[in-house]
């Protein structure tokens, strides 16, 4: 089959696409999601496939939607929430934490939970406030939740399909900056790594940088303007973010000596917060110096005018990076 | 402008002496005292070559063997064998009616308290015991009976209901008139519940979409300390009209008529025709779990009230009165709920507590390796205490 | 049973042609063609002593001046001076109906759509834009003209609007009869915020405690792509009869008929008589906002229909048919229309960015020292680049 | 003023009856909070003193109870919201971070938000589940909301006070499962600590304890386990969670060498991580070891027959000090 050039938003749409063809009882809610095809489009052209039954636009009200998508996965359906912006995702956080994540267990496996809720997450797209959280840490401290970040628009395709075939529940988050920004080539021949493992997307000696969703390519292009200075970064790409991946990691870490976490959300008990306490568990006589965080600051997400401010960008990278070799 | 800033309902009219006793819209069809009594929309139809008297007898049966459930879980609670128990004294007609009016294909979502619904859904009452004591959450597979797990966060389960009519629907198990095909469903929720989000975004829900689905609300005037006053400033039933569909008000405590409604109701939504909200108008005798003290919240006289209108006693009027019972049936009742009674309290003492590594188990559908990992360094800390005591507490 | 199982609403009807232009319910006093019409329960009364032709007027020019507020406003977004603006093309009368029946004691629970009823309320139209510009996430003092922020979170000002007025409550502020003294709230939402489960808990805590709250529902037939058939299968405004208190379906684009009901609703509120809720129907003639492309769901047609409907004509033929403004008024209203629009251009452009450190300003009434540790490293970080310039950018 | 002795559930009782007579604009809502006095009695006899528009019973709803407290704030009362169990707050959560959390900043300060939301949490009393959470992490990562955790019944007392008087929204953690346990002597003469203040409860010189809330008590008890065989543990309680008083814990471990986290909550993203993540950033030259934790396991809070298993306890301290020590 020929690779093709797309986008995030396209990946996901072609997954989603796949994932019902593959699958009659896979279920897309939402709002609207239908007609519209969802305020990014990420839906576009799934109703009009596959019937108002199976692309089912809600009633506007989270917690309605993903509560009733709890009976239908009890019927035997495969829901795929669509939570429109990531802020919007707190009035469903009581049917999320107390009966998505605890069904299984309740049941002691006599019932499954198979829903994946996507959340478009990050800011970065000047818009207005609620539209730029990042929720993940919430979720990953929720036990029998999984939770996964995308970063580009091959692991869209994949990721998402990956995550609709999950038996468990999982929170997709989907970096919204990067919908419609870079293209990548899908080689549908090429399959997909497994969907809770991380990846090191650029092998480096000096210091392990670790990120998810859009705080990727901020780490890749760290690592370019690192390396004009002859510093060599290993970048890796969490992807999941719980379960953690640690294997990577630590291989990684107790290579360089030194890491840096970096993410958009509140530094405060933040996946850098884990990472760091876990790291340093494991790696203890092999750390040069602690791990260093960069993320948004602890405040609420700022006016949009001054969000590249708050994000971190590749130069808070590098100062951290600095810091970090200066130990 | 105060001529027409005078509209709205009379609330001296709506909690007045009128409603006392559910009002008039209050659907009867057996008195407290026993009488059968005609309702012009509503009658006792206990289906096709059915016997009626055979019927009503097993709804005895039912609510004696269901209130005997109750008096022993309450007892376990006092000898310390359950930590806590939810009573449900007093509504066991409101639970057998709507329990009995169930096809085995409709699925049944309750609270922690519909011991009777679970009793009819043939659960073994034991296996409520577990979720009292603390040896699990639910220990019954809710796809064997078609009777959901114990929700105890208040309204949850009404959307999961909605969700799962939807998925009937999806299923096309819905007004093809197949009567072993079409299928319904009934979230069971209180008087405090129905002030929850969650519930009122069920019933948007269920509207929207006309699901198939019985919003089957027991109010038992109380939500712990409560009154239904502070809920609702109209009669409960109401509530389904600003949502566009229809509510009911029956005699909770009339099992007849609590059956015949809700069969209706249920049969309105295998029929296509959508969501249909009961409330059954009742009184929660007991506290509102053994931990609970209601004499620091409610006057004995209400008690005293609803202790006229008990759902068994005027079935057993009604029965012996009319000759359809005589007292070896009775006896042959008593038994059955005394064997009952002998099930429970020895089963309950022999409930296995759980493992300490089990805490573990069905987090995730297959164990991730980080859990993998947690548990191992528990074993082996554990394993590290083997022969030496565990000094242990907190 | 089957006849039994046939109850409840008939779902053609609600959503039939009868439908489409409100139904016999509502109310209206200026028909689309500048016809004054009687109601049986509502008039237009201006108030002791007003020139009733003067607040016309004065209604005409509020309207012009926010169809201009939204109009600049879009133009700005379009020139990239703003990032998104959220239009109210053709809910003008809807507005202005409400923001004008308020008195100064009242407080305003806006969404995110309430420009008529801000410049109601003596705020800066300018101050509206930083929000959308990014500037700010709104700028205004809430208690300097009783308007509260702009609430993105669909429906939750909802929940907030019935605490304010139970606050009103208790300060002794409600049934007086002091005119200056007496206040009500009012809460502003749309059709589709009304799904949510905090405004469906607002309606029960307004009715459980009878607080002096009007919910104000702009039913402008969308939320974004959802038709309001989406939301609810029977008219909004019987919404309010679930809950026990009135609900009204008024002519949301009649800036008359919408005065008169949300004036006596407030005042019943401020008499102690408890919410109200008031469905102003109307139509959103742009899209939900300047990102949203409604051509993807949704007929022009529709569009067309409503155009006939438009708030803002209705009442200049009404003025001119009857004499109540000449030219030089209709002028004079363009001018002030032109003013505006130039302040708004040249003011817009001049927000002042937030300085960078403005972002750890105002997390808490004072700034924890872990706070100020964070924004002195930043700022430090920010001072080694002076000279140097950033590479910048994620 | 002659001492008293008091449980834990008396001093806040007693604390909310003084905050009302100083102040007519405190308010408290909840469920069953009047004639009832709350489940826990903790607001016994408050509504036949203060009347029934003071001490608000409320419909059932979490979200209606905090998003109706948002509007009495907004109009100048200062309300104490009950929750009932720490595993209903989640219906609210939405109000509690997109708005109770947001207000002042969204207002550039215009607005304050001077409410407190009471959760009895944690586990130990043998309850169904929902009824033994331990939220605390998902609010601390939550900007503009402060997070504070009482451990005894004399800061019962002074901290329900002192967080009433606070102008930010507070957050309050009381140990469920202390409320009629211990009694202790209150002496109002003494006076408070301040709130957002740690504070040493045991000094020692070979491993730092860290505990708030009902691990302060299993904190104590480990310490005195460990000093009959010759170990001597320092043991904070660390009572504000957010934001933390880093000084007293970083000033311990330069000393140690050595620190032990202890919560109930989930380990992963609990507030453990965080504390190691900030200990190895300040003290990474001084740290013998890695900053170890002991908590809930990731899994969720089991039937209430292996509570105590699931629950850290002094032996798992103990083993955590050792593995520490074994560094
Ligand atoms: C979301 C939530 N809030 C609070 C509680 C605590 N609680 C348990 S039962 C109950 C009262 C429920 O009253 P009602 O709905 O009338 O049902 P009933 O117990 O009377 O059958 C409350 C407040 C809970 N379980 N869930
Ligand atoms: C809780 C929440 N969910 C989703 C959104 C995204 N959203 C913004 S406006 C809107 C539609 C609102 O429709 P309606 O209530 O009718 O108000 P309108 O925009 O038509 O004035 C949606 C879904 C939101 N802001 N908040
Ligand atoms: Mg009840
Ligand atoms: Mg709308």
């Amino acid at each position: 089959m020929a690779t093709q050039k797309i986008t995030l938003a396209k990946g996901l749409n072609m997954g989603l696409r796949k994932a019902m063809e593959d699958d009659p009882k896979v279920l897309i809610m939402g709002e609207d999601v239908g007609k519209l095809g969802g305020v990014f489009r990420i839906t576009d052209g799934l109703q009009k496939d596959f019937g108002e039954d199976r692309v089912i636009d809600s009633p506007l009200a989270e917690s309605g939607i993903v509560g009733t998508a709890v009976g239908m996965a009890m019927r035997g359906y495969r829901p795929v929430v669509e939570i429109q912006f990531d802020g919007f995702v707190y009035p469903a956080y009581d049917q999320i934490v107390c009966q998505v994540a605890k069904l299984q267990f309740r049941s002691q496996g006599k019932l499954k939970m198979p829903m994946v809720i996507r959340i478009p997450f990050g800011g970065g797209i000047g818009a207005v406030e609620h539209h730029s959280e990042s929720p993940e840490a919430q979720f990953a401290h929720t036990p029998g939740l999984k939770v996964v970040a995308c970063s580009n628009p091959v692991d869209g395709y994949w990721m998402i399909q990956q995550a609709i075939a999950c038996d468990d529940p999982v929170i997709f988050l989907e970096p919204k900056r990067q919908y419609h920004a870079d293209k990548a080539d899908l080689d549908e021949d090429a399959g997909p790594d497994p969907l809770f493992q991380s990846r090191v997307v650029r092998q480096g000696t000096d210091v392990t940088v670790l990120a998810y969703g859009p705080t990727v390519k901020t780490a890749m292009k760290a690592a370019e303007a690192a390396a004009a200075e002859g510093r060599s970064l290993e970048v890796i790409d969490l992807r999941t973010l719980s379960p953690l991946d640690m294997a990577p990691v630590l291989e990684s870490v107790r290579r360089t000596g030194r890491a840096v976490v970096t993410h958009e959300a509140h530094v405060n008990l933040g996946m850098g917060a884990e990472l760091s306490a876990r790291i340093t568990e494991q790696c203890f006589y092999s750390l040069e110096a602690p791990v260093l965080r960069v993320g948004g600051f602890d405040t609420p997400y700022p006016p949009s005018r001054i969000e590249e401010d708050y994000l971190p960008d590749l130069d808070r990278v590098l100062d951290a990076v600095d810091r970090s070799l200066a130990f | 402008m105060s001529h027409q800033s005078d509209f709205g309902p009379d609330l001296v009219e709506v909690f007045g002496p009128s409603q006392q006793d559910g009002g008039p819209e209050l659907i009867q069809l057996l008195t407290p005292e026993g009488e059968r009594v005609e309702h012009p929309d509503f009658s006792f139809d206990p289906g096709e070559g059915v016997d009626e008297a055979e019927t009503i007898r097993g709804f005895y049966r039912d609510m004696v063997l269901t209130r005997r459930i109750d008096t022993e879980a309450t007892a376990l609670q006092r000898h310390g064998e359950l930590g806590i128990w939810a009573q449900l004294l007093g509504q066991e007609a409101a639970q057998i009616g709507a329990g009995r009016a169930l096809r085995p294909q409709d699925f049944v979502f309750p609270t922690y308290r519909e011991h009777g619904v679970a009793y009819c859904r043939g659960v073994d009452p034991l296996s409520l015991l577990g979720l009292f004591r603390g040896v699990d959450q639910g220990s019954w597979d809710p796809n064997a009976n078609n009777f959901g797990l114990y929700t105890i966060v208040i309204g949850a389960q009404a959307l999961h209901a909605t969700g799962y009519a939807m998925g009937i629907q999806r299923d096309g198990a819905v007004g093809t008139g197949d009567p072993e095909r079409d299928a319904a469903v009934i979230a069971h929720f209180g008087d405090g519940a129905s002030s929850q989000g969650d519930v009122n975004e069920a019933f948007i829900f269920a509207a929207s979409y006309n699901a198939p689905v019985v919003f089957f609300c027991q109010n038992n005037q109380w939500a712990i300390s409560e009154p239904i006053e502070r809920q609702t400033r109209i009669p409960l039933y109401q509530r389904a009209l600003g949502f566009g569909f229809p509510g009911l008000r029956v005699d909770g405590n009339d099992v007849l008529a609590t059956y015949a409604v809700t069969k209706a109701a249920l049969q309105r939504a295998r029929d296509g025709q959508g969501p249909t909200f009961v409330e059954a108008y009742t009184y929660r005798m007991g506290a509102h779990t053994t931990t609970d003290d209601p004499t620091r919240y409610r006057l004995n006289d209400d008690v005293e009230h609803w202790k006229l209108k008990d759902p068994i006693a005027r079935v057993k009027v009604y029965l012996t009165r009319n000759g359809l019972a005589d007292d070896s049936f009775f006896d042959k009742v008593q038994d059955e709920a005394d064997e009952l009674g002998h099930h429970l309290r020895e089963g309950c003492k022999a409930l296995p507590d759980p493992k300490p590594l089990s805490i573990f188990d069905h987090v995730y559908s297959e164990m991730t390796d980080e859990l993998a990992a947690q548990r191992d360094a528990f074993a082996a800390y554990l394993a590290s205490f083997e022969g030496t005591a565990v000094s242990g507490g907190n």
